[in-house]
């Protein structure tokens, strides 16, 4: 990789540490992602994957080491950080007892955008034709499109993704690749915590393994690379 | 940061509030209910008599809106948590005092609309008679209301994010409101009893000041507790 | 006569308290102390 | 993570002047209170009860200076994020909470044989009372929350804005009781009970002043323990 000057890189994370009262989740943790590249982000239950993730979110503070998102510091400018971020979380993050168009139409309100996109957006998810139900009856698949719904509309450079593709449909896949590949060419970056690599091997471009708190091993992801992960997957 | 985005922003969280109140069934009606029902169980223990009714309808007035407003207070996060769009909250662009404006705005009109039927309730119970000076009174309310909520809404910021929080915010919150107490019932009494408003102007500056005080303190603190 | 039982009381009531809250921060420090030296000890070995 | 606070705290190790500044305290307030019943005449109306105010004052006047020290603590942790200050925030409000519930025994055992009933409603006894209660309100948040970061910032911000609410407390309380009785301040002007006052005053502070530092020093303690845990944990993981 040409060098590249350190605001270029979406996220610069340097000997990040964090723990959970006395056992330490994360120790040490270097990573480089710069703009246009999606990593995978592996490792098993518990290895700290999504503290790490909310910590690039600026939503947990780094108890060692540092990190910068496109030059920023995650704890002194996190303002910034956050406008330039969309966090896609485990739990959807959604109101229950609003609608799906007064969802949209909120998370417009709150980043400043016209309403008029808010129509666009549900489309685009696939949630157009239940816009006024109230998200309390969506399944988790359609409440997960409505979080996308909002990310799209955050119009983010650091896509955060926590299980992007867990108990989502094909056609859910489809639209998560689908807004990953739209926003990296417009230069964004991902990091996405996967467990399974089928899902996300048309978007991913390598992978990193996030073992005993540290980041291990990094792969490059092509097709043949996939098959084997994928075999011995099962 | 502009001004005018921060309103917007503020103005769509007291949106999304009242109307998240509004849809769910266990939201406003069964919170005023509650109000009145403290109320007629303050009647009992006053006994029947109109005079010790009368003289003591502002303080018990007061102290069933602050009981039930509890229950507002800490509800008003929990829509929040059980999403898990509290995160999502603290993510969107702009500072977090859009939050705080906009949780004070929507528990503002909660307290307002259920002080407003305990009132009348309380007017009824207790044979109030109403003053001549009533806009004065509705003044006393609205700025004792201000005083309430804002502590309120600030407490149950920490409050509902911790163990026992039914405990924690009345605790935290009950001795900081004595001085909101106090001139709210002192004034509403002075007023009622038609007496000059010498003292309850001296009252209400008092419950205005404080209102200022901790306005500016809540809003200075609120990003440490929010982000945190 | 009655007057010289409050104030004996009044200064009983203020050595309880001290005395008592001293003992306290005894407890407190042994505590703490042997949660020290437990973890420094396991720490450096 | 300063180191260098575990070497000042360890009192083992060297002789730190902490435990003698103790027993100067105590020894002082014992010598003070004995001067002050000696040379202090019978009050005219009150007698003898005058002599309960050579402590109840002194526990008063801890009682409003200590929440003081939760809000200096509070306002500097907020500012520079040192736990130490954290610390000391948490071990005044403890001292504070300690002289809250003995100043307001006092307001009592004196209420008793002045007024004939053990409590009114008098204005400091009553914002003494809000002040306690305040008090235990700072102490149950900070025993409901486990997350050490969370647990100082937030009740910095309680210790805070209830050191804020104390002065507007006492005016409220103050102008409602006035109202319906006449302040009584039992001011004599006699020279030799001033005095008297003010020697148990400073007594009682020295008292106090070496309570925080004490309970400062287990809090610390048990926080450089709670740290060689982490670090064994950390150290651990590496090896492994």
């Amino acid at each position: 990789m040409t060098a590249i000057g350190t605001n270029d890189l979406a996220i610069d994370a340097e000997n990040v540490a964090r723990r959970f009262e006395t056992t330490w989740v994360l120790r040490g943790v270097d990573l480089r992602l710069s703009a246009g590249e999606v990593v995978g982000l592996l490792g098993a239950n518990g290895t700290g994957k999504s503290t790490l993730l909310r910590i690039v979110a600026t939503l947990l503070r780094p108890h060692a080491g540092s990190v910068r998102v496109f030059g920023h510091d995650v704890v002194r400018a996190s303002g910034d950080v956050r406008s330039l971020v969309g966090y896609l979380a485990h739990a959807p993050g959604v109101y229950g007892d609003l609608t799906a168009r007064e969802n949209l139409a909120f998370a417009a309100s709150m980043l400043d955008r016209d309403h008029a996109e808010v129509d666009a957006t549900l489309e685009r998810v696939g949630l157009l034709d239940v816009a006024d139900q109230t998200v309390r009856v969506f399944s988790s698949g359609m409440q997960r499109r409505l979080a996308i719904g909002r990310l799209l509309l955050i119009r983010p450079r650091l896509l955060l993704l926590d299980e992007p593709y867990s108990n989502l449909d094909t056609e859910g896949v489809a639209l998560v690749n689908s807004v990953i590949a739209e926003r990296v060419d417009a230069g964004a970056a991902a990091l996405a915590v996967v467990h399974e690599l089928a899902p996300a091997a048309s978007v991913l471009d390598r992978t990193l393994t996030l073992a005993d708190g540290r980041l291990g091993v990094t792969e490059r992801v092509d097709e043949k690379t996939v098959i084997s992960l994928v075999a011995n997957d099962r | 940061m502009s001004w005018r985005r921060e309103w917007r922003r503020a103005r769509a969280i007291a949106w999304k509030d009242l109307r998240t109140e509004r849809r769910s069934k266990a939201g406003f009606s069964s919170v005023t209910v509650l109000a009145v029902t403290i109320l007629v169980l303050f009647g009992f223990a006053l006994g029947p008599d109109a005079s010790v009714g009368r003289d003591a309808a502002p303080g018990v007035i007061w102290l069933a809106v602050l009981f039930a407003g509890v229950l507002a207070f800490n509800r008003c996060y929990q829509i929040e948590l059980d999403g898990g769009s509290l995160e999502q909250l603290i993510l969107y662009p702009g500072t977090r005092r859009a939050i705080f404006a906009g949780k004070l705005l929507a528990n503002f009109v909660f307290v307002a609309l259920m002080l407003l039927v305990v009132v009348f309730a309380g007017i009824v119970l207790f044979q109030v008679r109403i003053p001549s000076s009533w806009p004065a009174l509705v003044g006393i309310l609205a700025a004792g209301t201000i005083g309430l909520v804002t502590l309120g809404t600030f407490y149950a910021a920490m409050a509902s994010r911790s163990r026992a929080r039914e405990v924690l915010l009345p605790l935290l919150l009950f001795p900081m409101l004595v001085p909101v107490l106090l001139a709210a019932m002192e004034a509403t009494k002075a007023l009622l009893g038609g007496n000059v408003m010498g003292d309850a102007g001296a009252w209400t500056r008092l419950l205005v000041a404080f209102d200022v005080i901790f306005l500016v303190a809540t809003f200075l603190a609120f990003e440490f507790v929010i982000e945190v | 006569m009655s007057n010289w039982m409050f104030v004996g009381a009044a200064f009983a009531a203020t050595w309880i308290a001290l005395l008592g809250y001293l003992a306290h921060l005894q407890r407190t420090m042994r505590r703490s102390r042997d949660l020290f030296e437990r973890a420094t000890k396991a720490g450096n070995r | 993570m300063t180191t260098g606070a575990v070497a000042s705290v360890v009192p083992k190790s060297h002789a730190s002047r902490w435990p003698v500044f103790g027993w100067f305290a105590f020894l002082f307030l014992i010598a003070s209170q004995i001067t002050a019943i000696a040379i202090s005449p019978p009050d005219r109306d009150m007698g003898d009860l005058q002599k309960i105010m050579y402590v109840h004052v002194p526990a008063a006047w801890m009682t409003m200076l200590s929440p003081l020290a939760v809000l200096y603590f509070g306002l500097r942790y907020l500012w520079t994020r040192r736990e130490e200050d954290d610390l000391l925030a948490a071990s005044s409000a403890e001292v504070a909470t300690t002289f809250a519930g003995l100043t307001l025994a006092l307001g009592m055992i004196w209420a008793r044989p002045t007024w004939g009933v053990w409590w009114t409603w008098d204005a400091r006894l009553t914002s003494m009372l809000v002040l306690f209660l305040m008090l235990a309100g700072y102490l149950a948040l900070r025993a409901l929350i486990d997350e050490r970061e969370r647990r100082a910032q937030w009740s910095a911000v309680v210790g805070v804005l209830g050191a804020l609410n104390v002065p507007i407390v006492y005016m409220s309380v103050r102008w409602w009781r006035t109202i319906h009785q006449i302040q009584s301040s039992p001011e004599t002007v006699d020279r030799a009970y001033v005095v008297g006052l003010r020697l148990n005053a400073f007594a009682m502070l020295f008292v106090m002043i070496y309570f925080v530092r004490r309970r400062y020093e287990a809090a610390l303690l048990e926080r450089m323990a709670e740290r060689a845990i982490e670090r064994a944990a950390l150290g651990q993981g590496a090896a492994r």
